[in-house]
């Protein structure tokens, strides 16, 4: 049984980082794209811990019941990696914001065309 | 000893099947207040009976002491909870999607015309109910 | 019976998600996900029993807080949206 | 028994992810896309949980589900809920999808099988992080030694990131106000429900903290925890109360003074002619000086996450709809 399921984690995990990766590329709006950039990171974790699991371990918390434990390194790891990717993604959300109110759209390709735009203007004036 | 697991076993049988039950009503109830009601109320009770389960199994420790503040958070949380998101539907213009009257007044009109008033309600109940 | 327990809340919460899914409004939603977020303080607390994972009942008690706020405000902000956005 | 209960939660919570993932790649509607992203959060702690790994359950959880789904929900209030579909470039991404995909399919046929113990990764510093922490630590929780002690260095740069990410996100946004028309309406259930779970939640932070050197729990979740607390008084009485109990001009120096308890504690030891971050300076025992540090530096963390996290929330929630058309 654990045979067959031994690499079913990582698979997943692949299929997750793909598709997490595809809201990326394939979304043109931004909050989108974060969002699918959370997936992305969170498939990531669930990597790291899944390396991290030992069969018949315990959590790295010392009892006297057992000796074999996961390995903590992992968890140190992702449990910083959490709260900093929460707080890099407030930083993303703010940038959004901002570029909302000065654009009045949160669409790549609208603001792309906007940019466009402003770079004709300015090129005629000259 | 055996009381005691047979209890919590009757308990976490009886919380799975509620659990199911109320699942099954979330997805197939026709509209949002008969799936709030099918959820919410099934909800409170089986979290009660499953930690209670737990909670026989366990015995009495810290754990148990912990559990049981689990289940009066849920007590209040989740009313609360089904309270404040019917306020917000109904104040959001989602009404109650009943059958309209006019419809079963026709019906009613072919078997007997005398009573329709209290035949429409017991018709719409009995809708509701099924 | 735990195992019993475990798989039907297992298929409880398979069913929450395709409501949440499906869910033509979004207080459906609300309430799918909130109802997901019960389930799975039950599914820690049975399951966390049945394998003996560590200090379960911390997490389910953090989960059931936590879920509490974030339904709250998910239906706040809603709330505050609603006036502009009629389609949802 | 066990083995099979486990492996199908396992393999069930996987499948959800997927399905929950898949399905909000189709949705427009951004509210609903965050609201799965809440569900997919919580779904991922449950699995952590089932790997073993009880801390990051409890960050992920406290996070991912509560703060996060906040923070999208804040940010789409200021911007718009709805994704243009015309805009989609998905036969590239697809493309690149596939072959990215398909190059990460091939490589993950050399790892070892999933909870291999004579893997590679249990070979290197794991085994000496366990003996060290019954040694010279003594505190049963190996994840708090290793992050507060001997990776010590390690945790103060992330600290110092999670305090610069609110710094940015201040000066990007401001602190905001808060205009009285914002206040949520009155309903008198939720006042009376809520009131009571406040201080539970601030106890629950403050137990988390204080009880992270036995069990699961630490400053980062305890942070986020209370002010979790601070974030649902002002979903429910209104942020004009919640800044009276909490001005926001105070957080970014609360914040400032967690980063500095943490880096003060590491100077301490460098007047003793102990490397930087080195406890068994604070007393003359180096079993307690290892507890002191850890606890001071575990209070440095909390409190720089909670005053960060709480001046986010403010900053997000209390700038005003401004649509530049």
């Amino acid at each position: 049984m654990n045979e067959l399921f031994g690499h079913f984690n990582y698979y997943i995990v692949v299929i997750l980082m793909m598709m997490g990766l595809y809201i990326v590329i394939a979304s043109s709006n931004l909050v989108k794209k974060l969002i699918g950039l959370s997936v992305f990171q969170v498939s990531v974790f669930i990597l790291y811990i899944t390396f991290g699991k030992v069969t018949e371990g315990s959590p790295p918390i010392l009892t006297d019941n057992t000796d074999v434990y996961s390995n903590p390194l992992p968890h140190v790891l992702i449990l910083t990696a959490i709260v900093v990717g929460v707080a890099t993604t407030s930083v993303g959300l703010a940038l959004i914001v901002r570029i909302q109110e000065a654009y009045g759209s949160i669409d790549e390709d609208d603001i792309n065309a906007m940019d466009d735009k402003d770079d004709d203007h300015l090129e005629k004036k000259v | 000893m055996m009381i005691i697991d047979w209890l919590s076993d009757i308990c976490l049988l009886l919380g799975g099947i509620l659990t199911l039950t109320g699942a099954v009503g979330l997805l197939r109830l026709p509209d949002f207040f008969t799936r709030l009601h099918a959820a919410s109320v099934t909800e409170t009770l089986a979290a009660m009976l499953l930690i209670i389960g737990i909670m026989l199994d366990t015995g009495l420790t810290l754990d148990s002491v912990k559990l049981m503040l689990i289940i009066l958070i849920m007590i209040i949380a989740n009313p609360t909870i089904t309270h404040a998101l019917c306020r917000a539907a109904a104040n959001g213009g989602t009404t109650p999607e009943v059958e309209q009257p006019s419809k079963s007044v026709t019906q009613t009109d072919l078997q007997n015309s005398s009573d329709n008033e209290v035949k429409t309600e017991t018709e719409i109940s009995g809708k509701e109910a099924k | 019976m735990i195992a019993a327990a475990v798989v039907a809340l297992l298929i409880t919460l398979a069913l929450t998600l395709i409501r949440a899914f499906m869910g033509p409004s979004i207080y459906d939603r609300i309430l799918a996900v909130n109802s997901f977020g019960t389930k799975t303080v039950l599914l820690i607390v049975v399951g966390g029993h049945a394998l003996g994972w560590f200090s379960y009942v911390d997490i389910a008690l953090m989960y059931a807080l936590i879920n509490f706020v974030g339904t709250l405000a998910v239906m706040r902000f809603f709330e505050q949206y609603s006036p502009d956005g009629e389609q949802l | 028994m066990i083995e099979s209960l486990q492996l199908l939660i396992d393999v069930s919570l996987l499948a959800f992810l997927v399905i929950i993932v898949f399905a909000s790649i189709k949705m427009t509607d951004l509210f609903a896309v965050t609201m799965l992203f809440g569900i997919f959060s919580f779904v991922s702690a449950l699995l952590f949980l089932d790997l073993d790994a009880v801390d990051v359950a409890f960050t992920e959880a406290a996070v991912g589900a509560g703060f996060t789904t906040v923070l999208m929900l804040s940010a789409l209030r200021l911007t718009q809920p709805y994704e243009n579909v015309k805009h989609r470039h998905s036969l590239l991404a697809l493309f690149i999808v596939t072959l990215t995909g398909a190059a990460l399919f091939y490589g993950i046929a050399d790892f070892p099988a999933m909870g291999d113990p004579n893997a590679p990764v249990h070979q290197h510093v794991a085994p000496e992080y366990i003996q060290l922490t019954q040694e010279k630590i003594d505190i049963p929780n190996v994840v708090t030694a290793v992050l507060a002690s001997f990776r010590g260095y390690d945790t103060f740069g992330e600290t110092v990131v999670i305090f610069s990410a609110g710094v940015a996100v201040m000066l990007l946004l401001g602190m905001g106000q808060v205009k009285h028309e914002q206040e949520p309406e009155e309903n008198m259930v939720l006042w009376v429900v809520v009131k009571p779970m406040i201080p539970l939640i601030l106890i629950f932070g403050l137990y988390v903290q204080f009880h992270g050197d036995f069990g699961a729990g630490g400053g980062f979740q305890a942070g986020v925890i209370f002010a979790s607390g601070f974030i649902l008084y002002s979903l429910v009485f209104g942020e004009m109360y919640a800044r009276r109990v909490m001005p926001a001009p105070i957080l970014p120096r609360l914040a400032a003074l967690g980063v500095l308890i943490y880096g003060v504690t590491g100077l301490i030891s460098l007047l003793f002619n102990k490397p930087f971050l080195d406890y068994t300076a604070l007393s003359s025992n180096p079993v307690s000086g290892q507890h002191l540090g850890i606890l001071l530096v575990e209070a440095g963390v909390g409190l720089a996450v909670f005053s960060t996290i709480l001046l986010i929330y403010y900053s997000f929630s209390g700038r005003e709809v401004n649509h530049n058309e």
